[in-house]
């Protein structure tokens, strides 16, 4: 899929069809939690909508600031980082590392004109697979709100 | 207004104390005159609703009743003390209310003509007896005048429920009376029925829970080997004191357990006599010889 | 650089929504790929044989197979692509069946999809460079920490396997609750009839070193390689020396709680815990004992004929080399006391638990098999029992189940039946959890043979009238609200990890839930492992359950033991971080956030020190990877470059 | 018997209503019967706390509002302060009693419903409770002249009741707050 960034007005509030189409979403998630109960939610045959786009990590406290940023420069909509809950980390306190780096983070897309919005976080356990399939409805919903990403801030692009 | 030195409160007798269980006003106010506290009536006071205004999250008529209050309370007082346990509790339910809605506070405004004052902080007697005496100085004051007897602390249900509300002890367990009675050399040990209903207001419309439901509490309290039961709510004392010889009439049982008041129990400690105190006007009256309170 | 790309159709799993052969043509438009095909069921025996031959004949160095989750297969075809002479860690997997095929329905979405993933995988495995596992020496013995009949089981077990054990308890004895038991359920064996021998055994097998009074105080090193110390809390009784005889117990005046009986009878200063203790020795609790509080006495020292008593012992610390760690520290009860003022809160003398309960239905407890209400010694005739007492219960926080509650109440109802002919046991209840075999069979009987009425209904209030007890219920199937006059009411309260438990999983770097239970590495399969290599759970510190669990999962934990250290060298993953030397600056950030300790200062022949990382300690988690202020740590497998190449292909 | 199918559509509107109102999420609860142990009212009540909990979960919503039980609770919250899994049990069998009110429901509990309303007719008059003329018109309204006829001597004894109501001065506003309230049970004129 090539998006046509130059439909940059993005403020569309009622996506149509080919909007959503369009919107490139990028999730990072945990191997032992979140991507595990995305895999439970495959099994458990819950319907998603398809724009989200899985990275597998180890742990969320690999999760990279900078992957963040770079994903929006390349042109991401979205993206979505998930873990295993606070305390249930496999690695003991990685999702911790991620949350104070990950709020930090948030704070900084407000600065470079990034809506806050199009960066989440949130905790989804092994076993939560409707939790996940619900993560990624919402999400989709929250970023069609939006609309496709701007492209003053989309900066250099290319790729 | 209240004399000079001491601390004063902003003071809600509501309807009962000033008929039925005037010996919950007497009492308190000994206490408190005892004790240098000034306490001013609130000005033209209003009946709270009780039970039977709708109360909970939803209907209005209770908390505007309250508000009432609380708003010409507010005027001169930054705490407002309320003896009885159900006026306590209304109190605090309409100023929870009308903290957490705007739309209330417009309506109350309204009705009372001026944005309403609702911030005053609510007391029970036996927290604010708490604040103002410590079981130390009590105790000192008291020389063990109650030892001997034993008190069972009666909390009820208005005086701690619903918890996220009143934010006053700990509604399984509640613990406030417990010091400043022991501090009067009474014992206090644990009560079953502490928190369990007597019956509430269905004296009335429904005497048969009433009476079941303080027989038992009574009767616990003599098998358990207490004196006496110490209450903060004039209607449990209803229930508990003046309907006793009903309740010995319907089950042919001979109860004869003194009910105070709390203000009572404290004011026997610091020595104020029983005259002073209304203990006259119990229906069933503490054998007081047998508690040596007049001796000290 | 040649990339051999392979779409599994899953049969119709993946097929059916994923044009398979449309994700192949893509794949060969791409740069570097020289292979791709679709395979019907790719990790299926001809599956295998398709894509190894695919790779000896395209010579082809890396694989992409885009298939099910790696949690799946990776394992699986990491091995198929080394059978072919490529390294295992140059395969990467994608997800098209569990995230794209089975979760959406619109083919050509489905597809598109694929293609990306299908892309990713291959952006990320250009990127790759062969790993290489490298081996560890292991040593062979092992730890086990708690000596319950879950550290027994495990010990006795990995001892047979001709493995030195060193089994360490905290108490003067073997045999944590089970040891407190009368008869269990569902075959009502006498508890110390099965336990005792176990002990004695414990005691008497050469490759067991046995340590009680004793905790595991630090724990350093990893997988196959662990040292861990010991300490050993000074009793001032030379067990070397005592005899058991009991005599100091005897003339001991100082009398003590009897935690041992649950607090039914009482105990000395110094003491034995029962008459079947492992080792038997007496042991001397000095917050007890007269020569310690007050100065004067030293009785036990004068009349113990093995001159055994040594006031003047210190505690010891053994450090020792272990290959692997079996933690069986087991549960306590909940304290109820605090939490149930509505059931008299502990006031009431008749209130008892079901452990103490227990203890007076045991022939050699306290009261010598005999029931009697603790307040007048009668015996008692109508016996409340109440269920999920600290347990199922989300107002105190505590939502679980204890797992043998309702078994171990009818159980004691059977007992009691036994015990006192003419009794009538009540049993609230608010479901009943009877699932082990045999396990309804017996709670039948309970109700059939027994008499024992079951209440439906949970108790709101116990209070005390006239010598009884009035237990003021509902019974929810006839929708009444009831009271029993009870003479006795017994408590089933709910388990709690055992005191510590929290802290002795800091110190083993393995995780635990919010109740302390120490968690399993995956529920169902990977159940007796945590998710630090080579330490082990068994029984009930894991989570509450009966003996016949604790036993088989004890056995588990001693298999999966003995599989590891039977080895003399181990692999470990290569997956962990690295750190280019040349360019660390020696800021220790990554020292600081390493949660396995795994990172180390060291002194380069420059002078300069720089991180290392340990690599049999390393758990791959990359936390290191992000914190490093000049991005000089990088996690094998998931490196900076291999992340990004990903991100920028799928935004391409 | 009951149609469930039928029942849980026709009541789940009214159902969400009280969750809504009360806050509370009524499927949390596992039929414990902890409420239903403990409340004093259970004696007089034709269903129990924890049976109208159940009812409402099976939608039976108007059962709930039309109860004897929903007039007869009077809120002590006992039951509440027991539950295992936090709900507020009394707050719903009130909100239900509320409900009733305000969709004018036949009042099961005429008895108890005179009392509240002449407690609020006494009050809306005065500005205070006058304890005496609400007995006395209690008993006068309700027909059972002797209720607690025997309190009388004991109380005129102990100087408890006074003849004449105290009122309170600004009548006019209590007024004002009767007349903006709408649902509270009050006399027919
Ligand atoms: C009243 C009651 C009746 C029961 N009846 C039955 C029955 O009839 N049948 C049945 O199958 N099950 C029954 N059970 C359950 C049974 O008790 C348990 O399943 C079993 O005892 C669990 O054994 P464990 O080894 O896991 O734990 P535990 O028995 O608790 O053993 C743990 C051991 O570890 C030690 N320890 C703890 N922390 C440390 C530390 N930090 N360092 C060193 N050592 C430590 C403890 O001292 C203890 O010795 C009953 C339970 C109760 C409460
Ligand atoms: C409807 C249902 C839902 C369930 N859901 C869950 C769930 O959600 N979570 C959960 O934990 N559990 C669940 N279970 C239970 C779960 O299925 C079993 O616990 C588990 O499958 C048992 O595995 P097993 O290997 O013991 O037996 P099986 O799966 O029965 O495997 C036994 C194998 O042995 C083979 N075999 C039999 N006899 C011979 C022979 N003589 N020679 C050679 N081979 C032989 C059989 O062909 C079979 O392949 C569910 C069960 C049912 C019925
Ligand atoms: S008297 Fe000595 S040998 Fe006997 S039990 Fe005591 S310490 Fe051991
Ligand atoms: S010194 Fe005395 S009190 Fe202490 S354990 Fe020995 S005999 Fe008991
Ligand atoms: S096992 Fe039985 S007693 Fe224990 S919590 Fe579960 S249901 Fe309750
Ligand atoms: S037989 Fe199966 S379904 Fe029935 S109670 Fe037992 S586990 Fe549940
Ligand atoms: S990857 Fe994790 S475990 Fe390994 S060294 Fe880095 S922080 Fe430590
Ligand atoms: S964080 Fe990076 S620079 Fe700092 S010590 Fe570790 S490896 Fe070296
Ligand atoms: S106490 Fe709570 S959970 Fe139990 S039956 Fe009543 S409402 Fe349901
Ligand atoms: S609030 Fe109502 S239902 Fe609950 S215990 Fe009190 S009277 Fe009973």
């Amino acid at each position: 899929m090539n998006g046509e960034t130059d439909r940059a007005d993005g403020g569309a509030v009622n996506a149509t069809d080919a909007d959503r189409a369009d919107l490139k979403l990028v999730a990072f998630l945990c191997n032992w939690c979140s991507y595990a109960g995305a895999d439970m939610a495959g099994t458990s045959r819950m319907l998603q909508p398809s724009q989200v786009r899985i990275i597998r990590l180890p742990c969320t406290g690999r999760m990279d600031p900078l992957l963040v940023l770079k994903a929006f420069q390349e042109g991401a909509d979205g993206v979505l980082v998930s873990g295993c809950h606070p305390g249930d980390c496999h690695y003991n306190d990685g999702n911790y590392y991620a949350r104070r780096r990950l709020e930090l983070l948030k704070r900084m897309l407000a600065v470079r004109g990034i809506e806050p919005e199009r960066f989440q976080y949130t905790w989804v356990s092994a076993s939560e697979g409707a939790r996940w399939a619900d993560v990624v409805q919402a999400f989709t919903t929250d970023i069609e709100s939006l609309g496709r990403l701007g492209a003053t801030v989309a900066g250099g692009g290319g790729g | 207004m209240s004399d000079a030195a001491g601390k004063s409160y902003s003071y809600y007798p509501g309807c009962s104390l000033k008929s039925s269980s005037m010996e919950f006003d007497i009492s308190f106010q000994a206490v408190a005159a005892a004790l240098g506290i000034g306490l001013d009536e609130i000005h033209d006071w209003n009946c709270c609703g009780a039970s039977p205004a709708p109360h909970h999250r939803v209907e209005s008529l209770g908390v505007l009743l309250s508000a009432r209050n609380l708003h010409i309370a507010g005027a001169t007082h930054d705490a407002v003390v309320a003896p009885c346990a159900g006026c306590y509790n209304r109190l605090k339910t309409a100023q929870f209310k009308l903290a957490g809605d705007e739309e209330l506070r417009e309506q109350t405004g309204e009705v009372l003509g001026a944005e309403v004052r609702y911030e005053a902080e609510v007391l029970n007697i036996v927290q604010m007896l708490n604040r103002e005496i410590s079981p130390e100085a009590l105790a000192e004051k008291a020389q063990g005048r109650l030892e001997g007897v034993k008190l069972a602390p009666y909390y009820g249900c208005l005086l701690t429920r619903p918890a996220d509300i009143l934010k006053f002890d700990n509604p399984r367990d509640p613990r406030s009376m417990e010091p400043l009675l022991g501090a009067t050399g009474a014992e206090t040990p644990f009560f079953a029925f502490k928190t369990e209903c007597c019956g509430s207001y269905m004296g009335l419309p429904r005497k048969e829970i009433v009476l079941t439901a303080s027989r038992r509490i009574i009767e616990v309290a003599v098998s358990s080997g207490f004196d006496a039961l110490v209450t903060a709510c004039p209607l449990c004392h209803q229930n508990l004191d003046l309907r006793q010889p009903q309740i010995n009439k319907a089950f042919g049982t001979e109860l004869r357990l003194p009910v105070l008041y709390f203000s009572q129990a404290i004011g026997l400690g610091l020595g104020i006599p029983p005259e002073e105190l209304g203990i006259d006007a119990l229906a069933v009256a503490p054998d007081l010889d047998r508690w040596k309170v007049g001796a000290a | 650089m040649r990339i051999g790309v392979f779409i599994c159709e899953c049969g119709t799993n993946i097929a059916a929504t994923v044009m398979t052969q449309k994700v192949a043509d893509a794949a060969l438009a791409l740069r570097d790929v020289y292979h791709s095909e679709s395979i019907q069921y790719t990790c299926s025996d001809p599956g295998q044989r398709t894509v190894m031959a695919a790779v000896q004949k395209h010579n082809l160095d890396r694989v992409v197979i885009a298939a099910c989750s790696p949690r799946m297969h990776e394992t699986t075809f990491r091995r198929t692509v080394a059978k072919a002479g490529v390294n295992p860690f140059m395969m990467e997997m994608v997800n098209i069946r569990e995230h794209c095929s089975w979760i959406h329905d619109d083919t050509d979405e489905a597809t598109e999809k694929a293609i990306d993933l299908m892309a990713m995988g291959v952006a990320k495995v250009r990127e790759e460079v062969p790993l290489f596992t490298s081996k560890v020496p292991v040593t062979s013995e092992v730890l086990v920490i708690g000596g319950g009949v879950a550290g027994i089981q495990a010990a006795l077990d990995i001892a047979d396997a001709g493995i030195p054990v060193t089994l360490v308890e905290r108490e003067p004895t073997l045999g944590g609750n089970m040891a407190r038991l009368d008869k269990t359920f569902p075959t009502l064996d006498c508890s110390s009839c099965i336990l005792t021998p176990r002990m004695v055994e414990v005691k008497h097998n050469q490759d067991i070193r046995l340590i009680v009074n004793a905790e595991v105080e630090a724990v350093r090193g990893y997988i196959g390689n662990f040292e861990a110390d010991i300490r050993k809390k000074a009793t001032c009784v030379d067990e070397e020396k005592c005899t058991g005889c009991y005599i100091c117990v005897e003339k001991c005046p100082s009398k003590a709680p009897d935690e041992f009986n649950a607090g039914v009878g009482e105990s000395k200063a110094i003491s034995i815990p029962l008459p079947q203790a492992v080792p038997l020795v007496a042991s001397l609790r000095k917050e007890h004992c007269r020569r310690y509080i007050k100065g004067k006495c030293g009785v036990c020292e004068k009349v113990c004929p093995a001159d055994a008593i040594d006031y003047e012992q210190e505690d010891r610390i053994f450090t020792d080399k272990f290959g692997a760690i079996v933690v069986a520290t087991g549960y306590e009860l909940f304290d109820w006391k605090t939490a149930y003022p509505n059931l008299g809160g502990g006031h009431y003398p008749d209130v008892i638990t079901a452990m103490q309960y227990e203890r007076m239905l045991s022939a050699s407890g306290p009261t010598e098999g005999h029931i009697r209400r603790p307040s007048d010694g009668a015996e008692p005739r109508n016996i409340v029992f109440i269920s999920c007492v600290g347990s199922r219960d989300e107002s105190i926080g505590r939502p679980f189940c204890c797992n043998v509650g309702c078994m171990y109440l009818a159980k004691q109802a059977i007992l009691t039946k036994e015990h006192i002919p003419d009794s009538q046991s009540y049993i609230f209840y608010m479901d009943m959890r009877a699932v082990g075999k045999d396990y309804e069979q017996f709670y039948r009987r309970a109700q059939r043979d027994a008499g024992a009425i079951y209440l439906r209904g949970r108790v709101g209030k116990i209070y005390p009238l006239d010598g009884k007890l009035m237990v003021m219920g509902a019974d929810t199937l006839s929708g009444q609200q009831l009271e029993v006059a009870a003479d006795l009411v017994v408590l089933a309260t709910g388990f709690t990890a055992s005191d510590g438990a929290a802290e002795l999983a800091q110190r083993l770097n393995i995780p635990y839930d919010q109740f302390d239970f120490l968690s399993e590495s995956h529920p169902k399969l990977r159940p007796v492992e945590t998710t630090t290599g080579g330490i082990f759970l068994a029984g009930t510190c894991q989570g509450p359950k009966d003996i016949p669990d604790t036993v088989a999962q004890a056995s588990a934990a001693a298999a999966k033991v003995i599989g590891l250290v039977s080895r003399d060298e181990m692999e470990t993953s290569p997956m962990v971080a690295e750190v280019n030397h040349m360019r660390c600056i020696g800021c220790w950030k990554c020292i600081e956030v390493c949660p396995y300790k795994a990172i180390e200062k060291q002194k380069l022949r420059d002078g300069r020190q720089v991180a290392i990382i340990i690599e049999s300690l390393c758990q791959g988690c990359g936390i290191c990877n992000v914190a490093c202020p000049p991005s000089v740590v990088s996690l094998r497998g998931y490196t900076d470059n291999q992340l990004i190449s990903e991100v920028v292909e799928v935004l391409r | 018997m009951i149609e469930l199918t039928k029942t849980l559509e026709d009541g789940r509107e009214l159902v969400a209503e009280i969750e809504r109102r009360t806050g509370q999420n009524l499927a949390a609860c596992y039929q414990c019967g902890t409420c239903t142990s403990t409340c004093t009212a259970n004696m007089a009540f034709d269903y129990p706390p924890h049976v109208m909990i159940r009812m409402l979960q099976l939608g039976m919503v108007d059962q709930v509002m039309s109860s004897h039980t929903a007039q007869l609770c009077y809120d002590c919250m006992t039951c509440s302060s027991r539950c295992p899994v936090r709900i507020d049990v009394a707050d719903v069998i009130e909100t239900a009693k509320n409900m009733a009110d305000e969709r004018g429901l036949p009042e099961p509990e005429r008895a108890l419903r005179l009392f509240r309303k002449l407690f609020l007719r006494n009050v809306s008059r005065h500005g205070r409770l006058h304890e005496a003329s609400l007995l006395f018109w209690y008993n006068v309204k309700s027909g059972t002249l002797f209720n607690d006829m025997s309190l009388v001597p004991l109380i005129l004894r102990k100087k408890k009741v006074h003849i004449h109501p105290t009122r309170i001065r600004n009548r006019r506003e209590i007024r004002r707050i009767f007349s903006v309230v709408k649902n509270y049970p009050r006399l027919k004129k």
